[in-house]
């Protein structure tokens, strides 16, 4: 295992040291691995708080600040964080407006952020209400799975319910938002490498020189099938063309297109792709009204992309256009 | 002969699953990277150390204290699935125990099935879903039985625990419909289900540690 | 080779059209492969403009914009760019004030670019001032070496004068900021694995599962010395320790220390990287004034990473808080 | 017999050694990955197959024109180290070629020491540096020797190529201080430069097609 690291289970506890040491306007509670904002609780703001397993990087951490998310707890790598990191959290950023959980559809993460808004909510009597986000369509969405994956669109997410939230909205209108950005909103990813966890030392699975895996989640699982190495251009309508026959994202405001890398793979190559995606679009009809590439929301060391989708109305894009400053995501300010 | 579980007698139970995690952490966790993602050998010996120094640090008396330090610590530590799943059977376990210093075979396999029901609570999961509920309800089925039948606590627990290794070999053909692994679909298909190899250990350290 | 690739060949120009796609207030002239700021020239300002081999995204087309650079011209994969291009940038982007050429000290990019500064200056009259960065202590700097490469003090500098240039100062004062930050920048990196160029297919270097080599550049030549893998706190020491001992870091308004990925390391684990360099940083007595830390200068798919410190003062630090607008670094607007 | 070097000379010269520039083009870039950036073969066959496309289009006359062109469309295509270098030494040689149709011995061996110059003046590289430098000065002393002992072209470019190829493999246990192969330092002895490899096909390419 080649991984610029230590001792393999202090992995996420050491990158919140340096994640604080860098980003002094954060807060870390180190006990709780718990990144908040520097100035959280802000006094009659909803509150967000999202979080994972690790691995992901930037997402959640990268994405705490101004009109981002209030706090964002780390689990260990690929495992969801306990419940009493995200009750911390949404007791210490309550402002008095209410707590908004944003949690990614994965069965660990949906029954550890449940326990955690029945302990908080017991204990101060905080207003929580959850948002899941499901946008995979490589999994099918049918009472006999758990459910189609949160990948990409959480991102996207979380930037314009938090933008929502920074103007003053309600805990209700909040989600009302991130629930319309989840719904209008759907991706796809594939995989050239399997990542490696750093407590396994091996990657996750084998996958031969001329291979790559359709459908992966961001969790090293393989995909949903195995195909022969491809070219961008066909990799992008792998991708692509399964998101567009799930939703019609013609008409409207356009789409904001997000080509995301999933840790091993290089800007170049993500730019490649995005041309790619960009001219499906163009054929598509598909209006494009903003961007987002890069690594966002990765799986390790593992080299792939995802595209996501994300159809947008008046009122989304002037959130998503909104002032923001994180890590990871900045503008305006 | 039937004996009792008390307090010692549950605090070896759980030591023993302990150790079994712990000798199978790379095998959990290897049946994991085939169907999930590879994790679940780390994240239960993770739960079950920390059980253990909590178990060693307050010694608690009776079965119920017992085990609901083990379901609270599992909650706090393990997350992913298994750590409300099994945080949340071993706390409805403790409930269901009661506040008696010790349990007779009849309670035993109440609180299992208390224990059994929490985790459907949780998860929703159902028969052929592949997770370790389909080692756990077959073990929870034959403990009643045998128990019902007046078999000692020994000899119940024996076949409880061939229900669950059958049990969880049956997961090995089924398609996953819970959980990460029921997102491959067919290609779930083949491999054992990590949790019900870990359920049955549970099963399995019973059967070692109680009874006599 | 697993890319994220059409045909080799095109990899560059094809990598162009997605920037351009994806980045609508840059312009490309994609015949003569040069990303431009979309209102260069930009009367009465210094044009500052950069260049070289391709494969270091988001180095230098991520930089260019507000605050930062007016052009950025692309060579092929890890060579630099050809005269041409620079000529038609420069003369692109004079807005009456002079051009600044920021050239990586490499032979090839070093005589491209003077090459291009004598056929724009006996072209146009346009007046050029080149300024070479060579910050790697890996190498020797001496009379009998091409002298040490320029590396991640690039990415610093561009900021740093893009904002001097945006305030309106004038090419001789443009270029000795940019001196100063070059004279008191100094970087070190290493690799974990090979990149791989598309043209080539297999990895530039063999290396264990075992080794890792200290001291390279971003071209994916090998490094000084090939060692046993080591801990990140052990890598940190490697790199920070020549570069302390290069140049006195202590003393003043402290450094801008910037941990830098190659292309195929995540985040996390250049945030625990972080951890460590701010850990020995704090032991040496040296203030830390502020951070980067991501991927800014690449080679490709290499994992590693680099360490760059800057040594600032009131009037740098000044200039790095300044407002940039570009894809790759964005504050303040 | 001595031959002269026309325009149609001059471009076979080009011509062969942009093919032998295309075969060899794996194994310079193989030698450009033991101690530079794994490029000089992609960059020289991306420069060359210019040059070929151009003197195609163009058919210059004469020897000067074909130089010039070439080193125009080098300096245009190529980049990296060799692209100015190789630019510049065809532009030198075009120049002391001059604009007559024709170029006797003494003229052609002027000529290709006006491109080494060239080089000189680019790069500054010394004898021993480890660079093209040290293949193509031995041959341009061999040619200028052979050409002032009445030597024909044919033979006085045998000669050149037989202190090319030596001076190419003197190259092997230097230590690089020019080019990217410096920043290897002890670690670029033991292997053969790659634009000494390459100039040594050019004075090849030259043997095999001037001088009759
Ligand atoms: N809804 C569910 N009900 C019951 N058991 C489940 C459910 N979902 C998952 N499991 C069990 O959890 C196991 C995986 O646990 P683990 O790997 O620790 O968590 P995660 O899937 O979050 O990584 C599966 O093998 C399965 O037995
Ligand atoms: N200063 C110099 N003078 C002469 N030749 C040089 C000099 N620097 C480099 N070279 C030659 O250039 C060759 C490398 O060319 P190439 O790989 O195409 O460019 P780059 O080094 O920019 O990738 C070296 O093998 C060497 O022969
Ligand atoms: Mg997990
Ligand atoms: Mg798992
Ligand atoms: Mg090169
Ligand atoms: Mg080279």
């Amino acid at each position: 295992m080649k991984k610029l690291i230590n001792d393999p289970a202090d992995v996420v506890s050491e990158a919140l040291r340096g994640i604080a040491l860098a980003h002094p306007d954060l807060r870390v509670d180190h006990e709780n691995k718990v990144i908040y904002r520097g100035d959280a609780p802000v006094r009659g703001k909803v509150g967000l708080i999202s979080g994972g397993g690790s691995g992901h990087e930037p997402l959640h951490g990268g994405f705490v600040g101004m009109g981002m998310l209030d706090a964002a707890c780390a689990g260990e790598v690929f495992t969801s964080p306990v419940p009493d990191q995200m009750a911390a959290a949404t007791k210490a950023v309550d402002g008095g407006a209410g707590v908004l959980h944003i949690v990614k559809n994965y069965t660990g993460d949906v029954m550890n952020f449940e326990m955690a808004a029945e302990l908080a909510e017991a204990e101060t009597g905080v207003q929580v209400t959850s948002v899941v986000t499901n946008d995979d369509v490589a999994v099918q969405d049918s009472l006999y799975t758990a459910g189609r994956r949160g990948v990409g669109v959480t991102v996207l997410l979380e930037k314009i319910a938090g933008a929502a939230a920074e103007e003053g909205r309600s805990l209700a209108d909040v989600a009302a938002v991130a629930r319309k950005v989840n719904d209008n909103g759907r991706s796809m990813g594939m995989a050239l490498t399997s990542g490696t966890v750093p407590a396994n030392g091996k990657p996750t699975f084998d996958l031969g020189d001329d291979e790559m895996e359709i459908g992966v989640g961001i969790h090293g699982e393989p995909g949903r099938r195995r195909v022969p190495l491809a070219t961008a251009r066909q990799i992008a309508a792998m991708l692509v063309e399964p998101i567009l026959s799930d939703l019609d994202f013609t008409g409207g405001d356009g789409v904001i297109a997000f080509v995301n890398g999933l840790g091993g793979t290089p800007l170049l190559e993500l730019y490649v792709m995005y041309a790619e995606v960009a001219t499906i679009l163009e054929k598509s009809g598909i209006g494009v009204a903003r961007t987002l590439v890069g690594p966002y929301i990765t799986s390790l060391d593992m080299a792939g992309c995802s595209v996501t989708l994300l159809k947008v109305d008046d009122e989304t894009l002037r959130l998503w256009d909104a002032p923001v400053r994180t890590p990871a995501l900045r503008w305006g300010v | 002969m039937t004996t009792t579980v008390d307090g010692g007698a549950a605090t070896a139970w759980i030591s023993e699953f302990a150790r079994l995690v712990a000798e199978n952490k790379d095998l959990l966790t290897h049946l994991d990277a085939a169907i999930g993602d590879a994790d679940h050998g780390t994240n239960m010996d993770r739960g079950m150390t920390a059980v253990t120094a909590a178990l060693a640090e307050n010694a608690p008396a009776s079965p119920a204290e017992v085990l609901k330090l083990t379901g609270m610590r599992l909650v706090s530590t393990v997350g992913g699935a298994s750590g409300p799943l099994y945080g949340t059977a071993f706390l409805r376990m403790a409930t269901a125990a009661g506040p008696g210093p010790s349990l007779d075979p009849g309670e035993f396999a109440k609180a299992l099935r208390a224990g059994l029901d929490g985790i459907v609570a949780r998860g929703r999961a159902e028969a052929g879903d592949k997770t370790m509920f389909d080692a756990l309800s077959p073990a929870a089925d034959a403990l009643d039985a045998a128990v019902a039948s007046g078999a000692s606590l020994r000899d119940a627990l024996a076949q409880a625990l061939r229900a669950a290794e059958a049990g969880r070999d049956s997961t090995i053909p089924m398609l996953a419909r819970k959980g990460r692994a029921s997102y491959l679909g067919e290609r779930s298909v083949g491999h054992q289900d990590p949790g019900a190899t870990s359920v049955t250990m549970l099963v399995a350290a019973a059967a070692a540690t109680l009874g006599g």
